[in-house]
C-alpha cells in the first residue's frame, strides 16, 4: 500500500485472496485432510540453522542496497523515466502500468499469457479430461444435500453485478488499475461462487466445456494475431501503430484487443483449472 | 540512519526464509508449496519495493502529481502473480497424481515406496 | 484537522487487524480461523479505503471493491470446502 | 458549512474505530465461537458504515462517494451472509455452544 | 422479462457509477458489457423474481429505514457487553416459527436477523428458523414478533 502499486494490491486482491486458497483447500479436499504425526523431515534443527545462516547472510548483503524509496536506486535509471515522462505522450493512456504492460513490453506479457495457457493445459492433463462423471456426480450430490438457501438468493443477486464488475475492470485498464489478467480473474470467481452453489453439473451445461477450451486458445491466438498484423504491415511485431494513422488511437485500439486476448485466456484458464479440480474430488476412504 | 532504510528487505528475507524453512523442514508436498508461495510472494514485495520512490504515488497520470513510483517491477509482478496461481495449480494437481500412485503426500513415504 | 482522524483510524484498523490475526492463530476450531480471515479481509477493505483517502488517490477505492467481492466468495468458498470435506470423510470429524 | 460536515465526518470516524475496536475485543473475549460472531457482527455492520460514511462526507458528491456507496451496500448486503453461513457450517458440523443449551434439538 | 428489464437497469447504473469515463468508446462497450452479462445471467438462470425483488421494491426502504435503527440499537447493545464482565452474557439458541410464505420473504426475516448484532439465525429448515441469541432480551423482542410482521407485510 506504502508501495504505491495499485494494480499489482489489485491483482493480489483477486488472486491471493480468492482463488489460491481455494485452490489449496480442494486439493485438500481430494487428497484427504489427515495428517501424519511424523510431519517432519528428520531434522528441524538443521534446516532451521540453514535457514538463520542463510537469513543472516542476505541480511548482511542487504547493507549494500539503495535505501527504500531512493529516488537515484539503479532500477529508477534505465527504462523507468522514459516510461514515466513519455507514455502520456506516446500512448495517451492515463494507467502506466497498463502502457508498459500491454505497449512497451507486450511482447514479454505475451510469453505470461502463453505461460499461463501452458499451465492450464498442463493441469488439465494432469487430472484427465474429465472422464469419470461419477465424480462430478458426488459434489453434486453434496451441494444438492444441504439446502442453503440464504446464501443460494444472495449468490443469484451478486453473481451479475460481479460479472459485470470484472468486465469494468477489463474495460478501464486503461484509465484506473485493473486490466485483462485481474479481470478474467474475478470473472472466473463469480463463476466459482456459481458452481458452488449450484453444482457442477448445472456450471457445465452454462459454460460449456469445449467452449471454454477453445476461448483460451482463441485469447492467445487473439493476442498473437495481432502481432501478426502488425508484422504483415511491415511493421515489427505487435507493433500498434497500423492500426490507425493517430499514433495514439493505433495504441489505445492495439491495448484494447490485447488485453481483452489476456482476459479471455485468464479467465478461460481459470475456469479450466476450477473445473478439474472440483472434478477430482471424491471419497478416497470409501473407495 | 542508513540501516532503517532497508527495513523492506529485512521484512522480504524473514518471509523469503519462512517460506525456505517450510520447504526443507515439512515432508507433506502441500506444506511445501505453501511454503513456495510464500517465498515467492517474498520475491513480489522485494521487486515491488525497489521501484517506490519517496514521494511518489500510484503510476497513472493524475493532475498536479509530478513524482510517481517505477511502473516496471509493479508490470513484471502483476504478471507474475498471475503466472504464479497457473504454476501452482500445475503443482497442485501433480500433487494429486502423486497422491493417487502412490497413496500419500509425504516426501519420506514416497521416497520408501519408490527404494523398495 | 481530516487527516488527523484518518490517521486515528488506520491506526485502529491496524490494531484492530493484529487482534484478529491473534484469534486466527488462537483457534481453537477451523470456523474461528475463518471467522477472523473474514473480519481481517473487512478490515482490509476499509483500511484501503482509508488509505486511498490518506495518500490523495480514491484510485485504491477499485482495489476496495475488488476485495470485498474475492474476501466474499472465498469465505464463502472454504466454508463449502469444509463442508465438503468433512462428509468425505467422515471419520475425521472432531 | 465544510466545517459542520468535518465534524461529522470526524465524529463518525471516530464512533466507527471505537466500535470496530469493541468488535474485535469481543471477538477475542467472549467465549464460544457463536458468541464471537455477534462480537464481529457489530464491527461489520455499523462500524463499516459508519467509517465509509465518514469517507463519503470528506469526498463530497462525484464518482467517489458512489464508489463509496456501492462498497457499503455490498458490505451490508454480504457480511450478514457471511456470519450466517460460518454459523450454519459450524452448527452442521457439530460444534456444541459453551455455557447452557436449550432447545437443542439435533437433525 | 420485467426481471431482465430490471436486472439491465442495475447493472447499467452500477456501470454508470463506477465508469466515469463518458466517451462513444467506453458507452459501448458498457453497453456490450451490460447485454453479456444479462445474456450470461440468463443462461445461469438467476434472473427470476428472487434477485430481482421488483415487486417488493415499493416497501423496500421504508422496511430498511425501520431496520436501520433496530441495528443502531443493538449495536450499542452489543458493544455494550463487549465491555462490560461475562456473566452479564445469557446466550442460548431457539428455535421460531416463521410467519412468512415466500422464499424471499423468509430470507429477508433471516438476514435481518443476522444485521442486527446479537441475534444470529443459524439454520433455515421447513418452517423454522434456529437463531442464537446473545441476551435473553434480544430473543425476547425476536418472539415478540414486530421485525416478523413487518416482514410479512413486506411480501
Amino acid at each position: 500500500m506504502s508501495m504505491d502499486a495499485v494494480d499489482v494490491a489489485f491483482t493480489e486482491a483477486a488472486v491471493g485472496a480468492g482463488i489460491s486458497p481455494l485452490l489449496m483447500l480442494a486439493t485438500l479436499a481430494i487428497v484427504g485432510r489427515y495428517q501424519k504425526t511424523s510431519a517432519t523431515l528428520p531434522s528441524p534443527a538443521a534446516a532451521f540453522i540453514l535457514v538463520f545462516i542463510t537469513g543472516s547472510l542476505l541480511i548482511v548483503g542487504t547493507l549494500d542496497m539503495p535505501a527504500f524509496g531512493a529516488a537515484d536506486a539503479p532500477a529508477q535509471l534505465h527504462v523507468a523515466p522514459r516510461y514515466i515522462h513519455l507514455s502520456g505522450e506516446e500512448i495517451g493512456i492515463p494507467n502506466m502500468v497498463t502502457s508498459v504492460l500491454a505497449s512497451y513490453r507486450a511482447y514479454d506479457t505475451l510469453g505470461e499469457v502463453v505461460v499461463i495457457f501452458t499451465a492450464g493445459i498442463g493441469v488439465l492433463s494432469l487430472l484427465g479430461f474429465s472422464n469419470s462423471q461419477n465424480n462430478a456426480y458426488f459434489i453434486d450430490k453434496i451441494i444438492a444435500q444441504d439446502e442453503h438457501k440464504i446464501l443460494r438468493i444472495v449468490a443469484k443477486i451478486l453473481i451479475p453485478p460481479i460479472l459485470l464488475f470484472s468486465l469494468y475492470v477489463q474495460f478501464h485498464g486503461d484509465f484506473g488499475p485493473g486490466g485483462g489478467f485481474q479481470a478474467g480473474v474475478i470473472f472466473a470467481a463469480a463463476i466459482i461462487l456459481y458452481t458452488l452453489f449450484f453444482g457442477l453439473e448445472v456450471a457445465r451445461k452454462v459454460i460449456n466445456q469445449t467452449f471454454i477450451r477453445v476461448l483460451a486458445s482463441l485469447g492467445v491466438l487473439l493476442y498473437g494475431s495481432v502481432g501478426l498484423v502488425s508484422l504483415l504491415s511491415g511493421k515489427n511485431y505487435l507493433d500498434y501503430h497500423v492500426f490507425a494513422d493517430d499514433p495514439q488511437t493505433a495504441q489505445h485500439i492495439g491495448i484494447l484487443v490485447i488485453e481483452l486476448g489476456v482476459g479471455i485466456t485468464v479467465a478461460c484458464v481459470m475456469m479450466l483449472i476450477f473445473f478439474s479440480f472440483i472434478e477430482n474430488i471424491k471419497q478416497e476412504e470409501v473407495r | 540512519m542508513i540501516v532503517f532504510e532497508l527495513f523492506n528487505y529485512w521484512i522480504v528475507i524473514v518471509l523469503m526464509m519462512i517460506g525456505f524453512f517450510i520447504v526443507i523442514s515439512r515432508s507433506n508436498l502441500i506444506k511445501k508449496i505453501i511454503g513456495l508461495n510464500i517465498f515467492q510472494t517474498s520475491v513480489f514485495i522485494l521487486y515491488i519495493s525497489t521501484g517506490k520512490i519517496s514521494g511518489g504515488t500510484a503510476p497513472i497520470i493524475a493532475e498536479n502529481v509530478t513524482v510517481y513510483s517505477n511502473p516496471l517491477p509493479h508490470v513484471l509482478i502483476l504478471t507474475a502473480i498471475v503466472v504464479g496461481i497457473a504454476t501452482t495449480a500445475l503443482a497442485l494437481s501433480l500433487v494429486i497424481r502423486i497422491k493417487a500412485s502412490y497413496g500419500t503426500v509425504e516426501e519420506n513415504e514416497i521416497l520408501q515406496r519408490d527404494q523398495s | 484537522m481530516n487527516n488527523m482522524f484518518l490517521i486515528v483510524t488506520t491506526i485502529t484498523l491496524l490494531v484492530v487487524m493484529a487482534l484478529a490475526l491473534i484469534r486466527a492463530f488462537a483457534g481453537p476450531t477451523v470456523f474461528d480461523r475463518v471467522l477472523a480471515g473474514n473480519l481481517f479481509g473487512t478490515k482490509v477493505v476499509l483500511l484501503i479505503a482509508v488509505m486511498g483517502f490518506l495518500t490523495g488517490r480514491p484510485d485504491f477505492l477499485d482495489v476496495a471493491l475488488t476485495y470485498a467481492l474475492i474476501n466474499f466468495i472465498s469465505v464463502i468458498g472454504i466454508l463449502r470446502f469444509v463442508e465438503i470435506t468433512r462428509k468425505s470423510s467422515p471419520k475425521e470429524q472432531s | 458549512m465544510s466545517l459542520v460536515v468535518d465534524i461529522l465526518s470526524a465524529i463518525c470516524l471516530l464512533t466507527g474505530s471505537f466500535l470496530i475496536l469493541s468488535g474485535v475485543i469481543g471477538v477475542i473475549r467472549f467465549p464460544d465461537f457463536y458468541t464471537r460472531i455477534h462480537a464481529a457482527g457489530i464491527t461489520e455492520t455499523l462500524a463499516a458504515s459508519l467509517i465509509l460514511i465518514g469517507l463519503m462526507l470528506i469526498a463530497g458528491w462525484g464518482l467517489v462517494l458512489f464508489k463509496l456507496i456501492l462498497i457499503l451496500l455490498f458490505i451490508l448486503f454480504t457480511s450478514p451472509t457471511a456470519s450466517h453461513a460460518l454459523g450454519k457450517a459450524a452448527w452442521k458440523s457439530g460444534l456444541k455452544p459453551h455455557g447452557l443449551v436449550n432447545k437443542h434439538d439435533e437433525d | 422479462m420485467r426481471h431482465i428489464i430490471s436486472i439491465a437497469l442495475m447493472l447499467s447504473l452500477i456501470w454508470l457509477v463506477n465508469s466515469g469515463h463518458y466517451n462513444p468508446l467506453q458507452l459501448s462497450l458498457g453497453a456490450i458489457s451490460v447485454f453479456f452479462v444479462v445474456w450470461l445471467a440468463h443462461r445461469m438462470d438467476v434472473v427470476d423474481h428472487e434477485s430481482q425483488p421488483i415487486h417488493l421494491s415499493k416497501q423496500l426502504p421504508i422496511y430498511y429505514l425501520w431496520l436501520i435503527k433496530k441495528i443502531v440499537i443493538s449495536n450499542i447493545d452489543v458493544a455494550r457487553l463487549v465491555w462490560q464482565p461475562k456473566t452479564s452474557m445469557t446466550p442460548h439458541f431457539q428455535r421460531l416459527l416463521i410467519s412468512q410464505k415466500t422464499d424471499m420473504g423468509r430470507v429477508i426475516y433471516a438476514n435481518s436477523i443476522n444485521l442486527t448484532p446479537g441475534t444470529l439465525s443459524v439454520d433455515l429448515k421447513d418452517d423454522y428458523v434456529l437463531v442464537h441469541s446473545l441476551t435473553t432480551d434480544g430473543m425476547e423482542e425476536l418472539l415478540q414478533g414486530e421485525m416478523a410482521q413487518r416482514v410479512k407485510e413486506l411480501e
